[in-house]
């Protein structure tokens, strides 16, 4: 038996690009943070770092979802309907049984986001929909079911239990819940994409959807259960948002979509599918939340702020593609000189 | 899903359905319509003709290039964030003392520019026009905020604010028809009777079978985006003069009601495939619904699910009628067999 | 004794197409059984429907004795059945051990992946094929020799029991075949049941013990290796003698219409020159992946080179403009005619006309009228069958469709016609039609290139023979010079 | 061809409309535009004070947008003021604060024949147009909470004064700072102009001598967005350590910065204070993050206008200064310059007595 194959050139190659993908972001983060902290010292208290990570975490969470999704040549734009639809549905909950403990709120948040994401998926493979046009589509209708529910109700703070919103701000081990489950989430879907079979197979979907109906990959459960991920944690990021909030109405979670799409191709995600990493996206969501306080902290125009988020996307883009195409260079190369 | 081996008969079951899905909508407008002017009060009137058309018309221009691009196989999210920058451009330039003769071409050139952005991101560096236009749209909006800030310019003179709002003759025909069917003939025509056009469906529908025919795949799109650009600048133009107020968040959200409406009046997300009339149609059926709930005091939300609805329907029915069809000659096919 | 595989009746139709008519045969256990027949004949719906892709329309699977119906790929993995496609199948993103071992990949006690050991196995599978490819490399940017390669490896460590090959050995080296054949040997001998399909007829014999030859959808016969010479086998599949397929008429060479001289593109090819006189027909040939196609496309300008020089008519011509190729008078009928070639959605009139539609514009607009009258004549010229003109031309059968192709590029009046692999997929009858015209036009002083992987045409077409290895021409041979055994051995590399 | 074809997109787009619309000819700029546009004339009818107020009025609310609590209490106010008239209550409007959103749903409005439109313009030039043809067709158009342009509306119905709300503010955020220190303003959107208003009369109130010790060291936008607000509270308190007292004279930027502070910890150290719903703030209120903020009663504010737009679909008034009528539970108003009826002098909430309130 032979050894497995030692580094060649051509691995390394790859893998060095693959990774700047990764470090372009924590290169990008670690200058921002820099420059805003030498010119703000306060960027790096505590508290401030604090609040960086619990508004990336809601974010982060659906970014992993949204990454899922988008690996296999998909996309999710009702992400920020269904966060409205669980964060209406559990506020109004525990605000009705505020005796039920979080772990109800959150299951029941996974719970109506799972739901929509199947009815999703169903559309996307049984009806043959484009995932782009489906999501669409259902964006408008969770957003409109919502308001023909809510219309102009309002869940505020005084009306939900103490132990709801404490939720949001207790900690344990000194890092809070949110940031903790956010880290759960970035994590156990990243090792799940990385680690585990369906993952895989889900990689392998995007990268070539023909060789996958051939493969005799299971691509309608895999694909149902890409929208399920995309969906439930869209819900689970609505119990986080109406726990950190508070204040719950119909048009909670509006647009949000915008920013999800922008934190997983600005973490690396190709929309084309097949490539990118779930943790790429958490780290994008990071970067998209460290440029908004950092804006507000720099004291720049905050208009700024969303014409910059487009520019990142652009801009990630044209690198994905640069990247590919150096990669497609190099082993070329590398296979004419054999 | 696009399985080479795709049976031509399902391709030939496909069009021919298609064809009547353009049908289906004309027809489903046309009922509407008629519905609507006998079952809702004040519907059928003159006033409320203007107050349509008005309603429709940024929605019917910007689809017009929409369509052409739809049907190359790419999308163009980011015309409303030029509707708004040339929305806020307009106003800047008017405080800065521009005098609106200069102001008008102006934008729409700088909307061609904006156009010829996406068209050169997507075109000359082969990015995906989902993921370029999802960053245009919020670059757009973003530099729309930049130009004009929160704030509305409003002071605009009245000649040309009362024309957009006007009628002709003071009639019941609005002014705004002038451009619309101006341009909904130029577009009908570029697509349907010249060879830009005929290539346009050759590039949605196969784009390397369209470059071994000669067709210049690339520049082609790329003028698409070019006129998508120009045309959200002008629908900016009149948005802004119509409701005297230049703003940056005007038109934000329209996208997604252009390209339902599109898709609505039987275009092909794939590309390939979709007329004009339809898409007319499909505007006028989107705009003509909501008019009607609205009189009907049917609120705003459920006009949201209407159109989602909507929306996933015009993809959906045809397949669903499509499947049946292939599964029932199948059947055929195996019971022929077996007896 | 009960057959592995056996197929039983079996019909299969697209549309108007009939691609597989009442097709039975059966795979024993320990046997490599060959299927044979011209492109077009159906070899590759069987290989889709056994592989569960496609559900026979009629007719039964039966797998150890059992009637099976395969609802996707999934079930006749499960059934032990592995497929090696035609066209190559891999996720270019994964790695090359993640492509192998897809689906049943190691697993360590928690359910994760075991990455060691799955590229422990790929190393493993490659060594038994001989080969070196680093597992852990993406599976975008391999060469198609290489990814034939992997799909084999593939196919191997599913441990299957019954193994189809569709043309795997297309483009590899004669090394690589030999290793291949003794691992399948080594399969064949444990039982397994080979289904190899190959247009090599020494293959066959070499490895096959059983054959079953197709022709037009139908079953012909299926027999005994031993019990038929090539020359049976031919017949068989042709169904007609040879001559009468390749109707080629003397015509008087011209003037040079194309020089190539230098042509390189890195990777692709390297230093091409060769010329074309008007009323000659000159093949290029040469395995699959020898670079034909792609000289060829950079010659019309639908691709680009980097250095050299395409002369046409007395004037060079700018590379990369297939626009101006076109407007000098030269017409490329492509490779692939559902990729390149046609657009299915559309009618047969806008397929016609697509090349032609500014020239048929008046005023720069264009109405159905002129079109469709264009569509008309050359359809008739072609002797075109369809419904009607506004029909899409995915309608079409394979001949039909190719002759749409031909009216398409006839239409522009060239004086230079690029012909790919004019013939493939199509029935018999029109492909003797399609000789015939090439030839005529050829006699009318039309300079043809005809790039083709099928020998009997190539030497039954050519004035002139121009063939590829790797990238490079390897031999010019002349309608004198040119039999099977010189255009493979400079095609191969052996001499 | 191809060429020409090109241009014939592209130039056609651009030229056309340029010629639709320049036909008038000459440049009009800003400074040579009448800005006053086409105003429709008043009618020229005098108002008759003793006219019965009638009944059976359809009065239509359209507020900024439908699902905002604060509109909500407004509109609800507007409710039970119909009721009391015996008119036909109807509540419409758009689900964003959009400047165009609006039009629609006054052509709607025009359409259905309402006697009167009750109006938050959330621009007050873009609904211009249409609330004149709204008038030209009969329609009485009263404007509440934010003004539409004084030529397109009979009526506004204003909170409070300006100078009220200024001074309520600056004497709150000198009482919560104790008289020194740095304070901060987080407001709605930069061109707001009831906060700006509000702000202008603050930044007077500083500037008098008795307030000399106190700093406004930072106007913040919010954006009237909960979770925008949210953040800018965090870059206030980042920015300036040294901050005492976060004044934020709208409702949802109050709620987002007390809600922040409440749950970091500046709690306790940084008070906030503003214009606040005691529904929302309760909670702030009771764990001490709040000591005081204040607001008029918006359920009044719907309240008046029905009763506004009665009095003047019934004749009683024209929208002239100085003339009078009754407003049901809230007793007799006058008519102000430009047409402006004011509700009152805001409330101050506090922890005693909050719990008074429910709205």
């Amino acid at each position: 038996m032979t050894a497995v194959a030692t580094h060649s050139p051509a691995r390394k190659v790859f893998s060095g690009l693959v990774k700047i993908r990764e470090l372009g972001i924590i290169v990008a983060l670690a200058a921002l943070i820099i420059y805003t902290t030498t010119s703000q010292p306060r960027f790096l208290s505590a508290q401030s770092i604090r609040d960086i990570l619990l508004n990336t975490a809601i974010l982060a969470v659906m970014a992993a979802g949204q990454a899922v999704v988008v690996i296999t040549r998909n996309i999710d734009l009702s992400v920020g309907s269904v966060l409205g639809i669980s964060a209406f549905t559990v506020a109004s909950m525990m605000s009705d049984n505020p005796g039920l403990p979080m772990i109800v709120a959150l299951l029941v948040g996974l719970a109506v986001g799972a739901l929509a994401g199947l009815l999703n998926g169903v559309l996307v493979r049984y009806g043959r929909v484009p995932a782009l046009v489906v999501t669409l589509g259902t964006m408008y209708i969770f957003r409109g079911l919502i308001y023909s529910w809510a219309g102009g109700d309002q869940v505020n703070a005084d009306e939900l239990p103490g132990h709801f919103l404490q939720f949001a701000n207790d900690s344990i081990l000194g890092i809070p819940w949110l940031v903790l489950i956010a880290l759960v989430v970035v994590g156990g879907v990243s090792l799940m994409m990385r680690n585990y079979r369906v993952g895989r197979e889900l990689y392998a979907m995007g990268s070539s959807p023909g060789a996958a109906e051939l493969a005799g990959i299971k691509v309608a459960r895999n694909m149902l259960a890409a929208f399920i991920i995309s969906g439930a944690l869209a819900g689970l990021a609505g119990v986080l948002f109406a726990s950190r909030f508070g204040t719950i109405d119909a048009s909670a979670g509006n647009g949000y979509e915008l920013n999800v799409v922008a934190a997983v191709v600005v973490g690396g995600v190709a929309v084309s599918g097949g490539s990118g990493t779930v943790w790429g996206a958490g780290l994008g969501a990071l970067l998209l939340t460290v440029i908004g306080s950092a804006l507000t902290v720099l004291d720049i125009n905050q208009f700024w702020q969303q014409a910059i988020v487009g520019a990142l996307i652009v801009l990630a883009i044209c690198a994905d593609r640069i990247v590919a195409v150096r990669i497609a260079r190099s082993l070329r190369k590398r296979d004419s000189h054999v | 899903m696009s399985d080479a081996s795709v049976s031509p008969r399902s391709f030939r079951g496909g069009l021919g359905k298609l064809a009547s899905w353009d049908g289906i909508i004309i027809l489903l407008t046309v009922v509407v319509i008629v519905a609507a002017s006998l079952g809702v009060p004040n519907f059928g009137t003159s006033r409320n003709f203007t107050f349509l058309i008005l309603d429709l018309m940024p929605i019917v221009l910007v689809a017009l290039p929409m369509t052409l691009i739809i049907v190359t196989g790419e999308i163009d999210l980011s015309v409303a964030s030029i509707l708004g920058l040339a929305s806020s451009l307009m106003g800047w330039f008017w405080n800065n003392g521009l005098s609106i003769e200069t102001i008008i071409p102006l934008v729409i050139v700088i909307g061609a520019v904006l156009g010829a952005i996406n068209g050169f991101l997507v075109n000359a560096l082969g990015l995906p026009s989902l993921a370029v236009t999802i960053g245009t749209l919020a670059l757009y909006r973003g530099l729309a905020f930049v130009v004009l800030g929160d704030g509305a310019v409003a002071d605009f003179p009245f000649d040309y604010t009362g024309w957009v709002t006007g009628t002709i003759g003071g009639g019941s025909v609005p002014n705004v028809l002038i451009p619309i069917v101006a341009l909904a003939i130029v577009f009908g025509i570029v697509l349907h009777a010249t060879p830009f056009g005929r290539s346009l469906y050759a590039i949605g529908a196969n784009d390397q079978a369209a470059h071994f025919a000669g067709i210049r795949v690339a520049r082609t799109k790329f003028w698409l985006y070019v006129a998508s650009g120009a045309v959200a600048a002008l629908v900016g133009i009149l948005w802004t003069l119509r409701y005297s107020s230049a703003r940056a968040d005007n038109g934000s959200g329209l996208e997604l009601a252009v390209v339902a409406a599109v898709l609505l009046g039987g275009v092909s997300i794939f590309g390939g495939k979709g007329n004009l009339p339809g898409v007319l149609a499909g505007v006028v059926l989107l705009a003509a619904l909501q008019n009607a709930l609205r009189l009907q005091d049917v609120s705003g939300q459920a006009l949201n699910i209407v159109t989602g609805t909507l929306l996933v329907l015009s993809v959906l029915l045809p397949n669903i009628v499509s499947s049946i069809r292939t599964s029932r000659q199948r059947r055929k096919l195996r019971q022929a067999a077996t007896s | 004794m009960s057959a592995l595989l056996q197929v039983r009746d079996v019909s299969k139709s697209f549309g108007a197409v009939a691609a597989v008519q009442g097709v039975s045969f059966a795979l024993e256990p320990g046997e490599a059984h060959a299927l044979v027949g011209e492109n077009g004949a159906g070899k590759s719906t069987i290989v889709k429907m056994l592989a569960g892709v496609h559900r026979p329309d009629t007719g039964t699977l039966l797998v150890d004795g059992e009637e099976v119906t395969f609802t996707g790929p999934a079930d006749a993995k499960a059934a032990g059945i592995a497929v090696i496609y035609q066209e190559p199948t891999l996720f270019p993103d994964l790695s090359v051990a993640e492509n192998i071992a897809m689906g049943n990949q190691p697993l360590t006690r928690l359910r994760q992946i075991d990455r060691r050991t799955m590229n422990a196995n790929a190393t493993r599978l490659f060594a038994r094929l001989g080969v070196q490819i680093d597992p852990t490399r993406p599976a975008r940017g391999l060469s198609i020799a290489d990814q034939q390669l992997v799909e084999i490896a593939k196919a191997l460590s599913s441990q299957a029991r019954v193994l189809i090959m569709d043309e795997p050995t297309a483009a590899l080296s004669g090394v690589e075949v030999d290793r291949l054949f003794a691992v399948t040997r080594a399969l064949r001998d444990e039982g397994a049941a080979i289904m190899f399909i190959s247009h090599r007829f020494e293959e066959i014999t070499a490895l096959c013990q059983r054959v079953t030859i197709m022709r037009d959808g139908k079953h012909v016969c299926t027999e005994p290796v031993s019990d038929l010479s090539v020359d049976d086998m031919i017949r068989r599949m042709v169904g007609r003698d040879l001559s009468a397929l390749y109707p080629k008429q003397d015509a008087t060479i011209g003037e040079t219409v194309l020089r190539v001289e230098g042509l390189n593109r890195a990777g692709v090819f390297r230093d091409i020159s060769f010329e074309v006189k008007a009323g000659e027909i000159v093949a290029l040939a040469g395995l699959v992946g020898a670079g034909r196609s792609e000289v060829m496309q950079a010659v019309f300008g639908v691709d680009k080179y980097d250095s050299g020089t395409v002369t046409f008519l007395g004037k060079k011509l700018k590379g990369g403009n297939p626009r101006a190729s076109m407007a000098a008078g030269m017409g490329l009928v492509p490779e692939d005619r559902r990729q390149q070639g046609l657009v299915m959605e559309l009618s047969i009139e806008r397929n016609v006309t697509l090349p032609r539609s500014r020239a048929l514009a008046k005023l720069g607009l264009l109405f159905g009228g002129s079109e469709r009258r264009e569509a008309a004549e050359w359809t008739k010229q072609l002797q075109t069958k369809f419904g009607r003109l506004s029909d899409p031309v995915g309608t079409l059968s394979g001949g039909n469709q190719q002759k749409v192709v031909l009216a398409k590029w006839l239409a522009t009046s060239p004086k230079l016609l690029i012909v790919d692999e004019p013939t493939r997929g199509i029935d018999v009858g029109t492909k003797a039609e399609v000789h015939r015209l090439l030839s005529s036009l050829a006699a009318r002083g039309l300079a043809v290139v005809m790039v083709s992987s099928e020998l009997p045409e190539v030497l039954g077409m050519a004035d002139r023979i121009v063939v590829l290895r790797e990238g490079h021409i390897a031999a010019q041979l002349t309608r004198e010079e040119a039999t099977e055994e010189s255009v493979m051995y400079a095609a191969m590399g052996q001499s | 061809m191809f060429r020409s074809h090109r241009r014939l997109l592209t130039a056609t787009s651009a030229s056309l409309l340029v010629l639709g619309l320049t036909a008038c000819g000459g440049g009009t700029t800003k400074d040579s535009a009448d800005s006053t546009g086409g105003g429709a004339t008043q009618p020229g009818a005098s108002a008759n004070p003793n006219a019965e107020l009638k009944s059976g009025l359809k009065i239509a609310y359209l507020p900024k947008q439908l699902n905002n609590p604060y509109s909500d209490v407004e509109t609800g106010g507007g409710k039970v003021a119909v009721g009391e008239l015996k008119g036909e209550y109807k509540l419409v409007g758009p689900n964003d604060a959009s400047a165009s959103s609006q039009v629609s749903y006054i052509n709607t409005l025009i359409q259905q024949q309402q006697d009167v439109i009750v109006v938050a313009a959330n621009d007050p030039n873009a609904v211009c147009p249409s609330l004149n043809q709204a008038r030209q067709a009969g329609i009485k158009v009263v404007s509440f909470d934010s003004d539409a342009s004084k030529d397109c509306r009979d009526a506004f119905i204003n909170q409070a004064t300006t100078q009220g709300i200024g001074e309520s503010l600056t004497k709150m955020a000198s009482e919560l700072a104790g008289g020194e220190g740095e304070i901060a303003i987080l407001s709605a959107t930069p061109n707001a102009t009831n906060q700006n208003a509000w702000i202008d009369v603050m930044k007077k109130e500083l500037a008098k001598p008795e307030y000399s010790k106190l700093k406004l060291v930072k106007t913040a936008y919010g954006n009237d967005d909960d979770q925008k607000s949210f953040q800018e509270a965090q870059g206030l308190l980042q920015s300036y350590p040294n901050l005492k007292v976060i004044v934020s004279p709208t409702t949802v930027g109050i709620a987002a910065a007390s809600r922040y502070v409440s749950s970091s910890n500046y709690k306790g150290k940084v008070a906030i204070t503003g214009l606040g719903l005691p529904n929302q703030m309760r909670q702030y209120v009771k764990d001490g993050t709040v000591k005081k903020f204040a607001l008029w009663n918006p359920a009044d504010i719907g309240y008046l206008a029905a009763f506004a737009g009665a009095a003047l679909a019934s004749g009683q008034i024209t929208g002239a200064e100085g003339e009078k009528f009754k407003a049901g539970k809230l007793g007799e108003y006058t008519i102000g310059a430009a047409g402006e009826i004011v509700l009152g002098p805001p409330t101050e909430f506090t922890a005693e007595n909050i719990d008074q309130f429910n709205f």
